[in-house]
């Protein structure tokens, strides 16, 4: 479904990706994997089309992507949750989701509300809260169903355990779990192994903006020292 | 009676701010740029309307004109200027925005000449009565003027899809991007719907004042600087009743303290003031 | 982005030929005025009247043979930026006179300038009293500020007959200048002062000042200002209904302000220097010839501006020498017809003339009377 | 001294030099502390009316000088202490009411010539020689100051309080003491400034010190670079001089300037000190300001 | 002996209750967690300690003196430091000199002193140090702007170290770093603490406070729930079901 082909990308003469390449199928989860500064966010952010493109191809679908602006990615079914969560501070928790699907139908869109609050029913009596309002877990729920609420085919989570408690950490995973059950296609990027560890099938190690290892979930369940050996980060 | 007629007196001219300076804020709210140069597309608005209705006879045509030419040109300002000064400090773009007046300015002095132009006929002089009170009947169009946009304005922004993608704009532009809004639409639309209001502020003050010269937007481009801060920057509703705030402000403080300060300064003596106790403007900055 | 800066280039290129063509067997006058800025209307009047004086006078011959060439520059009504222009004039331009197309702040910075020089500079309608004080070089061809507010003050004492009179006056120099001669003079003509009022220079809207002159409910309005406030202000004042007379100086005097307020203009009666309906052939030929020229019509200000400088060219022609002294002693010691009447200085270099009181009648303005009461009009001599 | 000026040179240069002064004044408020005013013309103009006055009552002009400084840098504490209640844009806009509010206010005061202005100011006895000297020393010790200023912790502290006020208050900086330094020493200077002007003039009038005046020299401080003290410098000789150069083409002259201005921001936002700095080193660019907002 | 007591602090935003009547104390040399649920109110009491956060009740009492009066700057330089939870680097300057401002806090206490001084000589070497110690040294001459999240978490760190703090708050600094990172700061944390400073740790990185902090303290909904050793706290079925949910940390 996704073809990353010897992407480089970075923020002006700033180069952070120097030539990532994978794939990922219809339906799997892969979860990127990497120490700080490995370059997780930018490539995620590069597939968002955030960050500038100096190489590589991206393809999604059987078409190539890789000039497309988000707006067009976003209609191919791309959807992010972004690191931080970046919702609309200002805007209420139904108007974060209803941009959320901007580019579908009114109706779509009112249909696509009940499953997000199906998902998450605590954001039922938030709905007209200033997103900017809310605590971090909640927060991170919106961000998910801002992303549901464009009806993607693909959805990248960043650090979706970022600054939550467990207990909203386990909300969270759950509900991508459930996502996952629906067909949807999933990119994790994330530091807690265990957790992205049981959701993932397939894996991806960066390290200093290149791919330094991928193999399946199970083998890197089985070997940690083989994932180890990339997080420590250039020492 | 004398109070509550120097406060309509004030409502009319606030009325002139809240059109001018809530353009004004919404830009800031978008793009965190002090447009001044929206005052010298408030000046063009005025130059279009009278030209055109003294050459076609119809007010009407002439300011609709007015309102979508000025729009465009409001779009272009922002594609030529601001566009390509996002990413540097704010006042980057204060500084091109402040050249950019100056040179507008002096064009239309350049082009029309400094005289100024009036209307070949005027309404200056008819007159509307309401009860006891009776005003102008440039007066009565200027707050039906006020009226109408402000309230097009609270519904576009506040009960359409369009409003929404444009608040989600201001506060994230990549992220609203990612969710397919498209933001330089967005910011094309702002532009557009702000400067039409300074086009149809424009075009009410040469009704007003039967007079329209290159400098007439000297007083709004600093006037709606001090109004928009009231109103807490960005913040729609507060620069609205900041507007009418400051107009009978000045309606009082010219009749009861011109001899100790002029009209201006009693405006900023006022403002002053103001965030002094609340830093954040009256209405707060969102 | 490479055109426009070839274009600026180009244009100053082109400028700077212009000036330097005109080199040898001439005679140089300076002239400063405010062609940009806030008073760029009356600095365009002003250079226009000057301007057409000295074709004028090329087209008759010249000075002796000599072509008389005017260097013009613009000092955006800044005194900081007189000071540089009146020593370029001095010391580059080497000009022999300079005659002053500006408002008081840069006329009197300039003042002292050419006085130190000991260079003639004539200021055409400035008002400010420090102007002339500078020293014996300096005339002035316009009135003062508290000479035509007393004209002022006789003309609504003893010409209309009214009592009660309030004082709306434009928030600058001229407009306190005007109020302080008015007020000096109101108790001699039995003036009430009601209520003594102001606006700003950039004034357009006087809704709560109209509702409180409503209020004040004067016989008689005297409101110091330019035609850009007091078209506005009799047009609002009319349409609040207010039927006072409104008294205006030479600062509405202009087509400009019956164009603005329209049919509320009908009535209102000036203090000005041009009689329009005078039959004096320097005033007569000034009006056609200016209209000809410009296909406008003519003001104040450009009279002003033609008259200053015929006093100089008339007093270069008299002098027959370009030296500083003679020439301040040949304006000293003659009498000069111009558009603006006959013209005589006294020991400060103020002009003896008298006023012309003019009233808008049927869109134009015309005469209404003169007052040429030496007693009331005398500036002073030191 | 410098025997071969004339008084059009001399006058050239005491402009330049009362508005290189102002200029680098602003920058120690706005380039350096990032207090960005819309209303130097205030404490320039409070400057120039006290050394008018002080001239007047028989002080001599050298002594004029500091004291016409020191009441500027009281208007300037003033405002200082102001901009510990306001921030940024608001702290902008309310520099520009302090400037609207002065002049207001000497337009109303018969005591400094109101409307009429105050004329009759003394000549500084020193010649044209001398006055230039003057100009000369003080615009020399003024940059001396600010770039010793610059290098200094003080500076190091500015550009923190600059870049986040708060933060910089969490590792033990005295915010407020910074601020009311930068507005203190930047405001003396405009003062001196002032003083300068009043006896090159030597006629005052209110509308000198207008809203045009503070933005002009805003624009100097942004169009040399903010911070940057000879690019300051540069942008401030430059733009005074422009319109004196092209006073040839009169009717045009205040468009080009408005022009240049656009083309400077559009062309090279960093002013005068970024360009050179973009040409002269292969420096790493810096991202786009973050448009998005943190969570 | 209590450095630092907080006695009954409350904190309302805009009518709403931030903080209620939370009490605690921090022994010299200790190394305390504090945990909680999201929005419970730990950043708000580690801001209200700095003095960022003005209590509507309560005192901030620092080595018996009551503090609660004193600006933040104050507070700063009588030993305390904060590190953001929402990274705050200055970023108009590197990251070395983010660090070497900080160290040379002794210089730019007074403006005069300030101004009188011009080597950084000193503070320079030492920023390298603490660059070195948090793992983010090869990044000393980039702009904050180019780093992840991560190191600017470790940015925060080194700049609150080089102020030389008595007290060291630090919010959330193991986020953004994956275990192998996360438990090298770990380390560094408990090393400068044997060195004398004290310290409050906000983490929900849970395994980590279980290995670093022996005791806690437990927030939640603005009120404290809980205060003791760290493996009691971290099974109080209280906490549990508040904070954790189903699945026990690995604790």
């Amino acid at each position: 479904m996704l073809e990353v082909r010897d992407l480089v990308c970075g923020y002006g003469h700033l180069v952070a990706v120097h030539g990532v390449s994978f794939s990922v199928k219809a339906g799997e989860a892969l979860a990127i994997l990497g120490a700080n500064g490995a370059g997780k966010t930018s490539t995620l952010m590069a597939l968002a089309g955030h960050v500038d493109i100096k190489g590589g191809s991206i393809t999604f679908g059987d078409e190539d992507v890789t000039r497309a602006t988000p707006m067009d990615r976003c209609g191919r079914g791309i959807a992010i949750t972004p690191e931080g969560r970046r919702l609309f501070s200002d805007l209420t928790v139904r108007e974060n989701l209803m941009v959320g699907g901007y580019l579908r139908s009114m109706a779509r869109a009112k249909i696509n509300l009940e499953k997000v609050l199906d998902l998450f029913p605590r954001l039922k009596e938030r709905l007209h809260n200033r997103a900017g309002s809310l605590s971090g877990g909640e927060q991170q729920m919106v961000s998910i169903g801002r992303a549901m609420m464009a009806e993607p085919k693909l959805m990248m989570i960043d650090e979706v355990s970022l600054g939550l408690m467990p207990k909203n950490v386990d909300i969270c995973y759950e509900a991508l779990d459930k996502l996952r059950s629906t067909g949807l296609t999933l990119i994790l990027v994330e530091q807690s192994l265990e957790r992205v560890l049981s959701i993932a099938d397939q894996v991806c190690v960066l390290d200093s903006g290149a791919v330094a290892w991928t193999g399946s979930a199970g083998e890197a369940r089985g070997n940690p020292e083989i994932l180890d050996a990339y997080m420590g980060g250039a020492h | 009676m004398l109070y509550i007629e120097l406060a309509l007196q004030g409502l009319v001219n606030g009325s002139m701010y809240a059109i001018v300076a809530v353009g004004l804020t919404l830009i800031y709210g978008l793009l965190r740029v002090l447009h001044v140069a929206h005052a010298g597309l408030f000046t063009l608005g005025a130059y279009i309307t009278v030209l055109l209705t003294n050459a076609t006879g119809s007010l009407v045509a002439g300011t609709l004109i007015s309102m979508l030419v000025v729009g465009i040109v409001g779009m272009v300002v922002y594609r030529l200027l601001y566009e390509p000064l996002l990413a540097q400090p704010p006042y980057v773009a204060l500084i091109a925005s402040i050249g950019l007046f100056i040179a507008m300015e002096e064009g239309y002095r350049i082009i029309f000449g400094p005289y100024g132009n009036s209307f070949a006929s005027t309404w200056l002089t008819e007159r509307v009565t309401l009860g006891p009170f009776s005003m102008a009947a440039a007066d009565v169009a200027m707050l039906l003027g006020a009226i109408v946009l402000l309230i097009f304005l609270a519904v576009l922004m506040g009960r359409t899809r369009l409003g929404m993608a444009w608040r989600a704009t201001v506060t994230d532009p990549a992220m609203a991007r990612s969710f397919g809004v498209d933001t330089i639409k967005v910011r094309y639309g702002i532009f557009f719907v702000a400067s039409v209001f300074a086009a149809v502020a424009g075009s009410l003050v040469a009704v007003l004042n039967n007079l329209v010269e290159p400098t007439m937007g000297d007083v709004p481009s600093y006037k709606s600087l001090a109004i928009i801060v009231l109103g807490g920057l960005g913040n729609v509703t507060g620069t609205l009743l900041a507007s009418l705030l400051l107009g009978v402000i000045e309606a009082y403080g010219t009749i009861y303290t011109g001899a100790y300060l002029d009209r201006d300064a009693i405006a900023f003596v006022f403002l002053i003031a103001v965030l002094m106790i609340r830093p954040q403007g009256l209405f707060g900055a969102r | 982005m490479r055109n426009p800066l070839q274009l600026v280039t180009a244009v100053i290129f082109a400028a700077s030929l212009g000036t330097a063509a005109s080199a040898q067997d001439s005679v140089k006058i300076g002239f400063h005025a405010p062609l940009t800025g806030f008073a760029a209307a009356d600095g365009k009047s002003a250079r226009q009247g000057v301007e057409l004086a000295v074709k004028e006078a090329n087209a008759a011959g010249g000075l002796g043979g000599k072509k008389i060439v005017l260097v013009t520059y613009d000092d955006e009504g800044k005194p900081e930026n007189a000071i540089p222009i009146a020593n370029k004039l001095i010391g580059q331009d080497k000009v022999i006179m300079t005659v002053s197309g500006s408002y008081s702040g840069p006329t009197r910075a300039a003042a002292a300038v050419f006085q130190r020089a000991g260079m003639p500079y004539i200021s055409a309608y400035a008002i400010h009293p420090d102007i002339t004080r500078a020293g014996d070089f300096v005339f002035r061809t316009g009135m003062m500020g508290e000479v035509q507010g007393r004209a002022g003050a006789k003309l609504i004492g003893e010409t209309l007959k009214k009592k009660k009179v309030e004082i709306v006056a434009v928030n600058n120099d001229f407009g306190q200048a005007l109020t302080a001669g008015f007020k000096e003079a109101a108790p001699k003509f039995g003036l009430e002062i009601v209520a003594e009022r102001t606006f700003g220079m950039a004034d357009r809207q006087f809704g709560p000042l109209v509702t409180q002159i409503k209020a004040d409910n004067p016989e008689v309005i005297y409101a110091p200002g330019y035609f850009f406030n007091a078209g506005p202000l009799v047009a609002q004042l009319r349409a609040a209904g207010v039927t006072a007379d409104v008294i205006g100086q030479e600062g509405y005097d202009g087509q400009r302000f019956i164009e603005i307020a329209g049919k509320a203009a009908e009535g209102v009666i000036i203090t000005t220097s041009l009689d329009r309906d005078s039959q004096a052939p320097a005033t007569r030929a000034f009006i056609t010839d200016y209209e000809k020229e410009y296909k406008d019509r003519v003001d104040m200000v450009a009279a002003s501006g033609y008259s200053a400088i015929s006093v100089a060219l008339e007093a270069l022609k008299k002098a027959g020498s370009q030296d500083g002294k003679t020439i301040r002693d040949t304006i000293r010691q003659n009498t000069f017809e111009t558009a603006i009447g006959k013209l005589a200085f006294n020991n400060l270099g103020e002009v003896k003339k008298a006023v012309q009181v003019q009233v808008v009648k049927d869109g134009n303005f015309h005469r209404y009377g003169v007052i040429d009461d030496l007693q009331y009009l005398a500036p002073p001599e030191r | 001294m410098l025997p071969t000026l004339g008084a059009y040179e001399v006058s050239l240069i005491v402009i330049v030099s009362v508005n290189v002064m102002l200029a680098l004044s602003l920058n120690i408020i706005t380039g350096l502390c990032g207090q960005v005013s819309l209303g130097h013309a205030a404490f320039f103009g409070v400057g120039a009316y006290a050394a008018a006055v002080l001239g007047n009552l028989g002080v001599p002009f050298l002594v004029v000088l500091p004291l016409a400084g020191l009441v500027g840098c009281l208007l300037g504490l003033l405002v200082g202490l102001a901009s510990l209640r306001v921030r940024a844009d608001f702290l902008a806009i309310t520099t520009m009411g302090v400037g609207f509010v002065f002049v207001g206010f000497v337009r109303k005061q018969n005591w400094l010539g109101a409307e009429m202005g105050l004329s009759n100011i003394p000549d500084h006895g020193l010649g044209d020689a001398g006055f230039v000297g003057v100009c000369l020393a003080l615009v020399v010790a003024i940059a001396l100051l600010s770039a010793y200023i610059k290098r200094s912790w003080l500076g190091f502290g500015f550009a923190t309080v600059a870049d986040d006020e708060d933060t910089s208050r969490t590792l033990g900086i005295d915010v407020a003491a910074y601020k009311l330094t930068a507005f203190v020493v930047g405001t003396f200077l405009a003062g001196v400034a002032g003083a300068t002007y009043a006896y090159f003039t030597r006629f005052l009038i209110p509308g000198a010190f207008g809203f045009g005046v503070s933005i002009s020299i805003l624009a100097m401080v942004i169009v040399g670079g903010v911070g940057s003290i000879w690019g300051v410098i540069v942008a401030a000789v430059a733009l005074t001089l422009l319109p004196e150069f092209i006073r040839v083409v009169n009717d045009y002259k205040i468009f080009i300037y408005g022009v240049l201005l656009v083309l400077t921001m559009r062309l090279s936002p960093g002013g005068l000190a970024g360009l050179v700095g973009q040409l002269s080193a292969s420096r790493a660019e810096m991202p786009p300001r973050s448009a998005g907002a943190q969570p | 002996m209590n450095v630092l007591t907080l006695e009954a602090i409350s904190v309302r935003f805009g009518g709403i209750a931030a903080l209620t009547s939370v009490g605690m104390t921090l022994k010299q040399g200790e190394l305390l967690g504090l945990i909680g649920p999201n929005g419970a109110g730990k950043t708000t009491l580690l801001r209200t300690v700095i003095g960022v956060v003005r209590p509507t009740q309560g005192r901030v009492v620092l080595r018996g003196d009551d503090v609660t009066p004193l600006s933040v700057d104050m507070r700063a330089r009588r030993g305390i430091a904060l590190t953001h939870q929402i990274v705050k680097p200055f970023r108009s300057m590197t990251v070395l000199d983010n660090v070497v401002f900080a160290a040379g806090h002794a210089k730019t206490g007074n403006v005069l002193r300030a101004l009188g001084t011009r080597s950084r000589s000193e503070e320079t070497q030492r920023a390298r140090q603490l660059l070195e110690l948090v793992g983010i040294d090869r990044y000393a001459d980039a702009n904050p702007n180019a780093l992840p999240l991560g190191a600017l978490k470790r940015l925060e760190v080194a700049r609150a170290l080089a102020t030389d703090p008595k007290i060291l708050l630090l919010d959330e600094p193991l986020a953004g770093l994956n275990h192998i990172e996360a438990e090298r700061l770990a380390d560094t944390f408990v090393r400068l603490n044997a060195d004398g400073v004290t310290m409050v740790l906000i983490e929900h990185n849970l395994g980590q406070v279980a290995r670093i902090c022996p005791r806690v303290v437990v927030l939640d909904n603005g009120k404290k729930i809980g205060e003791g050793a760290t493996r009691d706290m971290l099974s109080d079925p209280a906490v549990v079901a508040a904070y954790i949910g189903k699945e026990v940390a690995h604790a």
